[in-house]
């Protein structure tokens, strides 16, 4: 049977706050462009972002986006690319705007002016005083934007590909990209989009880990498929566990909640984050109250009849500014946790949330590569959002910034693939053994008999990737760690579908789904055991201390003989001065 | 405890049946971990989830009669045998999982954004708190589908009413102090269909899993027309 | 997706719980039809009873048979719950009483309270 | 009745009506509980009185023109075979308006009587 084929000028795949947003800036041109998400665009992981967007707006308190430059490079432990950094803190204010223009129902101030509340690493004048800077609506900002994006799109008439699933880039020899197979998961049938640049916006990882804020669908495809086209991913070895999820089921209780002047309590009922971070107290950066609250509870004072969380208290705030500013929290922790937050403390437990690493890109979303001494563009590919690395978070990302980062740069890829278009009038020719080697990916899964089931390995990579890569890294326990996932990726190949029907065979999904979490979770093991220092999210009791001089660098992986390779931290800004690395404490 | 839930596979199957599984329950459990559970049992189980915190809207499901999402119901609050059905009117595809295609139509049918005519100034459209608070109970919407599928009037013409979902989404538009489409939009909803198929039946505000009102809000849409037609 | 496959529809209306404001909805519209229906005869007994003072008694002997008991209960039922539930419609017009919580107990009153005020109507009038 | 007009227009004189019918009914169930018309001479009267007449002939149109709205809105919502619901449309027309030439008929000659 004949492949089914479409020609787009542009490919997106993903249709979260990063491949909306890219989309957006095409479909107001003349370009055709088409997205391709395996969910319906609106059940994209961007809808479950609660706090916020940082943008110096100084709308509450004085601010200026030099001093949001500050607390990134800070956040990031020196490891975040400055002139990217600058680039986004500086977009981020005409970006919040456009957002608002587009519709997004943002909380309000008495003057009408878009409500700012305070998140954890925000400061004003350079480390000084709380700043209040993180753009909210209510606590459902990631909902509220991902609609409003949607609804952008259909004004534009954006052609969507919903429930499609990508399986593979198509590349040819030269190494350019020539669009992506994808299924269409409602009839199991192959379709190939060809496109003259291809945007990758499909998320992040989550899902390696068993306990995780991320939804079902964050499983690193994006990633994964980077990975398989020959190109590295970027700083793996950071992954963020976010502070507040709720205790044994890891749904996410928003740093806002601590904005909003919440605090951390343990069995003794004491403010625990006031030894840790005697000045930020709770609102210190994400990986700070992270391995505070690990370290109360490996030393006994956690809370519950397992000693296995602490409390987050926000009943003092009253029933009226709960309801009013956390409405999305008090419902999730009534239904998760039986907790009336106005009422009683929330209990809750780090939780796997965000992979600060990705595919390497500039900070017009171009994906980049090392190419003898330097580095080179891979024609005709974009990466934005959480799957890629630009890289404005480092080692550690700041609340509020991952909104930020995916519509900065969501924004920047489609305005650059726009120019692109201009110089790149015709598809190249297609690569036939590219096409069929993504087929061999599909086609794998049509191999009858006897096997492992997806859902047996899959547990047991998740629940190995908790043990072994998690929040505090030895040498020892992270070792074991890799050589187990080689392990059980050896026995990948013995996995058999015992469901081969065509029609929204959810399994066929998963099966795919399942190689993308090795590639990503590989990654992630692999770099965190090679890096030997302390730095942001990345901890390690052998080698406490961050140490510039060795390791102020970024980690590349490549899937080819899991290979690991290592490029300078980009220090200089665009126009002001650099921020030399110094200690790190709040 | 005892699932029912109803298979279809296009492929092998003429019509829908219902198929028991056993679950073991523990403490805590939602009906989408019940749901996983079965399809660790059995692989061919097709059903969509995602987030499973209630709010991407994924896994509505009929359950025991009445529409939820599988993801925020407590298996500790459904009568045993739980019945697991997909949504009422909606044409199945596979197991629990419908076209929701003509629902996603009346949505897009409502202009759901933000229309503007002046030029935007450099900063923020100024909005006061209060007429903000006027989207509350309108924005949150997640698409789950829900309400339109609960809808008697939506089973019976669902090319041509829009049903509670759009036309709750037709007057967080309307109401956004920001939007001026009021005449446009309001001209387009005239006509025995689009609207005024709404018969106040309420079945919409009986199963919305994020305790909004589409009554509510189509009842100002009705007023603000009569306001303006006289 | 263009090929045509044959896609089932769940709509067993005895498997989909209707709430109580839908039951006291659906039973609004049945009756409706049912007075709709009645019109004749209700038209045809007030010719009857206007055509002279035989017409008279025979309308009002009809009425006090069996047959004329029951219907004058129906449409006293049909007549009290569609007026109740009128109201009910008509204070949600003007967004009374359309919060979840209140529009199912107000649904619940009319369809309880519809029955008895139809048999203390059909005993008063007959 | 107008395609464009048979949204707003339609809901609204349901409702006027509603109020109209509904107002009625209570007067007509309070006399005929407290003051029915003991034979039929008294019946005759009170129904041929001025106001009574003018207000019954009023609430028939309400009725025809509720029961109209209604029973339309109900072979919108089920039946959908556009030449079945326009031949049912007709009938139920014809039969409501053959229904009201009824009763005013009979209204009318008791007028006259």
């Amino acid at each position: 049977m004949a492949l089914n084929k479409r020609r787009f000028d542009a490919l997106i795949i993903g249709a979260g706050g990063a491949g909306l947003n890219a989309a957006i800036q095409l479909a107001n041109t003349d370009a055709r462009v088409a997205v391709v998400s395996k969910v319906f665009p609106t059940r994209s992981h961007t809808v479950a972002a609660q706090g916020g967007v940082n943008a110096a707006l100084a709308n509450v308190l004085p601010d200026n986006w030099h001093w949001h430059m500050f607390d990134t490079v800070k956040g990031s432990d020196y490891l975040g690319d400055q002139d990217a950094i600058e680039f986004m803190c500086r977009e981020a204010i005409p970006t919040v705007y456009e957002l608002e223009h587009n519709g997004v129902p943002f909380s309000r101030l008495d003057d009408g002016k878009i409500y700012q509340r305070a998140f954890g690493g925000q400061s004003q004048d350079f480390g000084g005083a709380q700043a209040a800077r993180t753009c909210a609506a209510a606590d459902r900002t990631g909902h509220a934007i991902l609609h409003a994006l949607y609804q952008q799109n259909v004004r534009a008439r954006t052609h969507f590909f919903d429930e499609y699933f990508a399986i593979d880039l198509i590349r040819d020899d030269e190494g350019a990209i020539l669009g992506a197979l994808v299924m269409e998961i409602e009839t199991g049938e192959p379709l190939l989009i060809e496109a003259k640049a291809t945007v990758l916006a499909t998320g992040g990882c989550g899902q390696v880990y068993r306990t995780t804020s991320n939804a079902h669908i964050n499983t690193g495809d994006g990633m994964a498929m980077a990975l398989r086209a020959g190109i590295p991913l970027m700083d793996m070895e950071f992954f963020q566990f976010h502070p507040t999820g709720i205790a044994g089921r890891g749904m996410l209780i928003t740093e806002g909640v601590r904005g909003e002047g919440g605090y951390l309590v343990n069995r003794d009922g004491e403010r625990f984050m006031e030894r840790y971070a005697p000045n930020a107290k709770d609102l210190a950066s994400r990986d700070v109250v992270s391995r505070a609250i690990v370290t109360e509870v490996k030393e006994g004072r956690g809370c519950g009849p397992q000693a296995d969380h602490v409390l987050l208290k926000v009943d003092h705030l009253g029933e009226e500014i709960v309801s009013k500013r956390l409405p999305g929290i008090r419902e999730s922790g009534r239904i998760f946790a039986g907790v009336d937050a106005a009422h009683e403390p929330l209990p809750v437990f780090p939780t796997a949330h965000y992979v600060m690493g990705g595919i390497p890109t500039d900070p017009y979303g171009r994906v980049i590569v090392p190419q003898g001494t330097g580095e080179e563009v891979v024609p005709g590919l974009y990466a934005a959002g959480e799957c890629a690395c630009v890289s404005v978070h480092g080692a550690n990302r700041l609340g509020g910034n991952s909104l930020l980062d995916i519509l900065v740069f969501g924004r920047a890829a489609g305005l650059d693939v726009i120019e692109n278009l201009q110089e790149h009038k015709n598809h190249r020719p297609m690569n036939e053994s590219s096409v069929e080697a993504a087929m061999a990916r599909l086609t794998r899964w049509d191999q009858k008999g006897e096997g492992i089931s997806i859902r047996e390995l899959r547990d047991e990579f998740r629940k190995t990737m908790e043990d072994h890569a998690g929040v505090f890294r030895t040498e020892e326990i992270m070792g074991e760690g890799v050589e187990k996932l080689k392990a059980l990726r050896d026995r990948l190949p013995e996995v058999r579908l015992h469901d081969h029907s065509k029609v929204f065979n959810t399994a066929r999904v998963e099966a795919l789904e399942l190689e993308n979490l090795f590639d990503t979770g590989i990654a992630i093991a692999y770099s965190a055991l090679m890096r030997k220092e302390s730095r942001g999210a990345h901890s390690r009791p052998d080698y406490p201390d961050r140490d510039d001089t060795n390791w102020m660098k970024h980690s590349l992986y490549f899937r080819e003989d899991d290979r690991m390779d290592y490029k300078p931290v980009r220090t200089k800004p665009l126009t002001v001065e650099t921020f030399p690395p110094k200690a790190r404490v709040y | 405890m005892k699932f029912l839930v109803s298979r279809f596979n296009p492929e092998s199957d003429t019509s829908p049946y219902m198929q028991e599984f056993e679950v073991e329950v523990v403490r805590g459990m939602m009906l989408r971990d019940a749901l996983l559970e079965i399809k660790r049992h059995d692989e061919s189980f097709a059903f969509r989830h995602s987030c499973g915190e209630g709010v991407c809207g994924s896994d509505g499901v009929n359950v025991n009669g009445t529409n939820k999402l599988a993801c925020i119901t407590p298996i500790s609050e459904l009568t045993e045998p739980v019945e697991v059905r997909p949504f009422p009117g909606r044409p199945i595809i596979r197991d629990l999982v419908v076209d929701m295609t003509q629902f996603y139509q009346q949505y897009r049918a409502v202009k759901p954004w933000l229309v503007r005519d002046d030029p935007m100034p450099e900063q923020e459209i100024l909005q006061s708190p209060e007429e903000r608070d006027k989207l509350d109970g309108l924005y949150e919407c997640i698409l789950c589908g829900c309400c339109s599928t609960a809808c008697p009037s939506f089973w019976w013409n669902p090319e041509k009413f829009h049903g509670p979902q759009a036309l709750l989404t037709a007057w967080r538009f309307l109401a956004d102090s920001r939007d001026q489409a009021t005449d446009e939009r309001l001209d387009a909803l005239e006509g025995p269909y689009k609207l005024f198929r709404c018969h106040t039946i309420m079945n919409c505000v009986d199963v919305c899993p994020k305790g909004l009102n589409p009554t509510k809000a189509i009842g100002h849409i009705k007023t603000l027309m009569l306001k303006n037609a006289v | 997706m263009t090929t045509t496959t044959r896609r089932p529809v769940h709509l067993n209306l005895f498997k989909i719980k209707l709430p109580i404001a839908g039951i006291m909805s659906i039973i609004h519209r049945a009756t409706g039809v049912f007075m709709f229906l009645a019109l004749p005869v209700l038209i045809y007994l007030l010719d009857l009873s206007l055509s002279g003072p035989a017409g008279y008694a025979e309308a009002g002997d009809a009425l006090h048979g069996l047959f004329g008991t029951i219907f004058v209960f129906l449409i006293m039922w049909s007549l009290a719950h569609h007026l109740l539930a009128g109201i009910r419609y008509l204070l949600i017009d003007v967004d009374l009483g359309v919060e979840k919580e209140i529009a199912r107990q107000s649904a619940l009153g009319v369809v309880v309270a519809a029955p008895i005020l139809g048999l203390l109507l059909a005993g008063g009038v007959l | 009745m107008s395609r464009k007009a048979s949204g707003l227009k339609a809901w609204a004189i349901q409702r006027l009506t509603a109020i109209y019918i509904g107002l009625f009914a209570l007067y007509l169930v309070a006399v005929l509980l407290f003051a029915a018309p003991v034979d039929f001479v008294a019946w005759k009267e009170w129904i041929g009185g001025p106001l009574v007449s003018v207000m019954l002939l009023l609430f028939i149109v309400s009725v025809l023109m509720h029961a109209w709205i209604g029973v339309r809105d109900i072979l919108i919502d089920y039946v959908h075979p556009i030449a079945i619901r326009a031949s049912l449309l007709g009938l139920v027309a014809m039969a409501l308006v053959g229904m009201g030439l009824w009763a005013a008929q009979a209204l009318i000659l008791v007028r006259m009587a």
